[in-house]
């Protein structure tokens, strides 16, 4: 009934990572499988659901109205929330989001937001009066690992089919990849599974905007990197990103 | 119930969508459908889409929670933000808190609690589009759940809505149909047991509307409830 | 010092109900005494007391101003809230209202709103921008078994009485009376006691308009109910609303 | 304290509600208002209303709170949304946490919380109407409903304020004093003990005025402890 | 590690002041140094630290704009806000601010808005419309005993320096001074140690104006005070104060 | 990052401050501050201020987070309402829960945690001036207090940011060029351990500037080390 990580399995990992190998027999720098499905346009504006292997996320993208920052007052208001329903794994709790969620949040916002892939200045209706407000929210169904490229690939893909009412296409015009790495050992591996997750060291993602710059990172988890780990971990996803662009829907 | 408004809810005895008052809207239940949770399904009910999963039996936290004649039902019923018109802010508010609490004592008649005495049984539902009827959505997609986590259970409950629009009562209101409508009545029902579990209503009906309303509701129930037990024979028979 | 139910007087209520007695010598369709006091109109525009046995409500009627809801641009807005104190049971917790106090204040809103009890409409000051708000606070401070019945009849008294200041009357039309019942074994009690509460399987609430329909319905608790029960139940809060109608003051 | 404003409050020696300044206002008493509660009292002093109940000694959760020596006393003042001009809104606001502070601290001097170890006694203390001096009725109430849960007390504690108005020093302010007056000082004081428990204020007063206040603070609360020794008399012979 | 005080220094600090001595050599009317340091208007429009012994308070103004409220449409708005946080002191706990937090807030505050500290009226911009809001917040850093005084002090401080921009000094007329006792069996000392208000029956806090009014007074503590002890406190707070007004910088 | 502007942040090779583009602000190290905590320090890098305290290894509440294996670090990044130019009201937002989350993570891997089985360490930074390096300032403060607090370390942290305004890479970045530059990376490092142990980047970087603003950053820690231990030894010295 229980699916907590027993030490067995957390042994197979680190000991196969060390021979070589991944236990699913995946190479260290290949993704599991990727679906991507686009909303209908029902409620939300744009939504799409994407499984990376069983992790799956549901992102929607709701289009409202509002009073810009002081401080940008000529464009639209960008607000990411990512939530780690309890539904998803017996590890997450019913409540407000806790630091992984905000973190989930902040980093996918950040790759959406640096990358400007929303032209936020056609979102402007007023200058310092009012404005369109991109609420984008990523919810986590399932989570069987790597849970931050799951909910920023979903974030892109719907943000490619948000219509607004009596207004158009949402300008989108970059589409940041994010791909997160896990320290395990001394080896890194790309896209880690739950069971990965369960005994790496340290976690890093890097997202990577259209023309191979680096828009965002964020290093996570109790361990560390060394200056060429993440120096590797950089030229990997600008390599592997070509390949996931190609797959948005 | 019942913004006032000029909009026709019923022309030549076919509702807005194009059904006749005492249909359901097209409803598609699939059993099985996430990996990490111990129980799970996901319903389609025209534009209203729910899905549930069940964890449990297992140790319940905190421990003064726990009772040591049976298991402690927990229920969350929850909207997702971008399932409505206007985004919903995440976190529960008083309706939902309320649908959570109903929805627990929906399902708590049929489960054999006394089965698994001291653990916990949890059920979370999430809304993800919503167009009238999630609450009853998510109770037939909670008892899916419960059963795929091999819970044992009387009966399954199965959920539905009667109302009433245009002075017809009608089954399974659609969104339009519950915002300018006359009167809703969620109401969940175990077939085999003839347990009613579930019953809210608000509007207004005269005695003889709501026993015709409370006819198509059973009458609806019936068939979500056929439903649901083919969505389980076909993930038994996939998982053989 | 401790009031919890002891199991012998949980054992004595269902023993008498099978025998078709409750404990404290009530037919099965028989209130308590009811008593009703209207009050002063110190700081609330409107407030009312009401006692069903020992159960007492206080319930105050507020009236602000605000901007309209966008779905009913000319329409005063009704809010009801609910406390279940802690000085009125041991079993109510400080801290916001749990999951009964909301169910509660949600009961008593519903047969408010949709009997259109008050005359919304009227409380329009400017459309689309100002409107009266009526808050109505129940405030259960003594309990001793069925506080819907108690709030939801405090809050038809107090509404009855509400006069706003440099506006006159509050424009109520209907008195939803609420009536609810307690299932234990196979018998229905009308206003269940504490000590029935504590064994009940199930409650229904049925409010019945001033024309005898049906406004609003909520069943609570683990247990269930047949068809016929509800029917009866329905036929039965017909009938005593009357009675419990022309007390109010 | 003093909103500026033109309002006279003293009128030839007279108060607006026609008082003398030494002149408490009509004040009620009665002990056991309440059916659930270990004890309750409810109090009037003028338009203030209040009503305080207690539970306890029992057992305190969570645990770790457990004092091993005494008691612990725990209070809670709350004013019910209707009870104010502009309607409140409900839950605990600083105002109010800090009044539940202070009124723990009038009340511990004079209980012997060391002859119930272990255990919790809670102090529930709502205001149904606000006309000035709601947290020293607060006081008179929770006192005698402390008396009649038969907690052992060593006294009982009076509670009531004197403040300054038109330069004038006055006792028990109303409402419109304490908005448009000079000071306000609120008093709890247990007479026999001679044991001034709640002293807090805020205006201004010379010295002179503060003595003097003081003593019509103290010179009130014996009226007062008299009517609370009045009304916990009638609830004993009523019981007998 | 742990310096929650042993039982031991306790008995010493009651022995002691029986036979008329504190522990650490003051009179019973004496405070501990007080340091004072204005801080160089970085972000804040005013700040100060103040020490009293090994207590330390950062207290930073902000100003900002608003409406007015209702009932002073022609004034300023005072807001004071205290933290007590938890590098302070093993005692003081992370989150919201607690009761003590709160009082202490409310205390300052009292002490500032009753004496009439802050010409407020200068504060209105247009009258019902906008106003200057005066935030005061009062960070504990370093707990060591009676950080009423200190909170309170290094309020008086900021004020003092505080500059608006584009507005010119904020008009402060007043320095009320704080001054807190403990009552320690039959004795009443100033400005208690930690090691003193640990073993404190009672606390009075009296706050003096310029003039040497009265303007704000606390009890604190489960103890209590005799008429002749509050006399006597208000009399050694007139006096002391007098000292305590030269040291603003 | 990147508000678009008009402002100009490099002029003939220097910066708004009149820094060189590898060049960092003064930076201020004091160990040992605070009284009541069990160890603590104070950092300024140019208007950026911020003080760290330390306590621990102490009984950790509540019971279950307590680890049987190593002592559970907690970390809490705070910056007080007058420390930014608009007001920020009190408490956590996401930002700093993000940033608490992160410090955390930057701590852990230099503490000999396994030393300190069962028992919690408790870091509190809080930001008194803010002026661009908050975070980075707060670890390098953090990492002096658990030294100072005696807490046995694999080596010390250091921590600061570089990024890139006018299409050139700098070093510790000010307030004006994080918020109208176009990268920013803040880096904690353990010079003596080689790990990188905070790393978080926004902005645009290509993979050449990425390497040039990490070799920065790397240099820039060293440098703030070499501050740190100076700190240290101060305050051994004067302890002695």
């Amino acid at each position: 009934m229980n699916k907590i990580i027993p030490e067995l399995v957390r042994n197979s990992v680190i000991g196969s990572i060390k021979e070589g190998k991944r236990l699913d027999g995946r190479a260290f720098d290949e993704y599991r499988p990727i679906e991507i499905e686009i909303g209908d346009l029902g409620k939300a504006e744009g939504s799409a659901r994407v499984k990376i292997g069983n992790t799956r996320v549901e992102c929607g993208v709701k289009i409202g109205e509002g009073e810009p920052y002081p401080d940008s007052p000529d464009e639209g208001i960008l607000t990411v929330n990512a939530e780690l329903v309890p539904m998803a794994s017996p590890y997450f709790q019913p409540g407000p989001p806790d630091e992984r969620a905000i973190e989930l949040a902040r980093v996918v916002d950040r790759g959406i937001r640096e990358s400007k892939s929303i032209e936020l200045k056609k979102l402007c209706i007023t200058p310092e009066e009012l404005v369109k407000v991109v609420y984008i929210d990523a919810y986590v169904l399932d989570y069987d690992g790597n849970y931050i490229d799951a909910a920023a690939f979903a974030a892109v893909n719907a943000l490619q089919h948000t219509e607004i009412p009596e207004f158009g296409k949402l300008p989108v015009v970059k589409k940041p990849i994010s791909n997160t790495f896990a320290k395990i050992g001394d080896a890194i591996v790309l896209d880690p599974s739950l069971e990965e997750e369960s005994v790496m060291d340290a976690r890093l993602t890097v997202t990577i905007e259209d023309n191979g710059h680096v828009c965002a990172m964020q290093k996570g988890g109790s361990g560390y990197f060394t200056a060429d780990e993440i120096k590797n971990c950089i030229k990997t996803a600008k390599r592997k990103t070509k390949e996931i662009r190609k797959l948005v829907k | 119930m019942g913004k006032s408004s000029d909009i026709k809810l019923i022309t030549d005895g076919k509702r807005i969508d194009g059904r006749k008052p005492n249909e359901l809207r097209p409803v598609k239940i699939k059993a099985g459908v996430l990996e990490r949770a111990d129980g799970s399904a996901y319903v389609e009910v025209g534009g209203t889409h729910a899905i549930a999963a069940v964890y449990g039996p297992r140790t319940l936290h905190p421990r003064h929670l726990v009772n040591a004649q049976k298991a402690v039902l927990r229920t969350k019923y929850d909207m997702a933000p971008f399932s409505v018109d206007d985004r919903k802010r995440p976190g529960p508010d008083r309706r939902s808190i309320e649908i959570s609490k109903v929805t627990r004592e929906a399902l708590e008649p049929v489960i054999f609690l006394e089965q698994y005495k001291k653990t916990g049984i949890d059920v979370f539902i999430e809304i993800l589009q919503s167009d009238g009827g999630t609450r009853v959505a998510g109770i037939t997609a909670a008892s899916v759940a419960l059963a795929d986590a091999g819970i044992a259970m009387r009966d399954l409950v199965a959920a539905c809505a009667a109302g009433k629009v245009d002075d017809t009562v009608v089954l399974d209101l659609c969104g339009k149909e519950d915002n300018f409508g006359q009167a809703d009545m969620p109401i969940a029902y175990a077939p085999n047991e003839d347990k009613i579990t579930l019953l809210q209503m608000d509007g207004d009906f005269t005695e003889e509307e709501f026993e015709t309303a409370l006819k198509y509701a059973l009458d609806g129930t019936k068939r979500i409830y056929e439903l649901q037990k083919k969505a389980l024979k076909e993930r038994y028979e996939k998982n053989e």
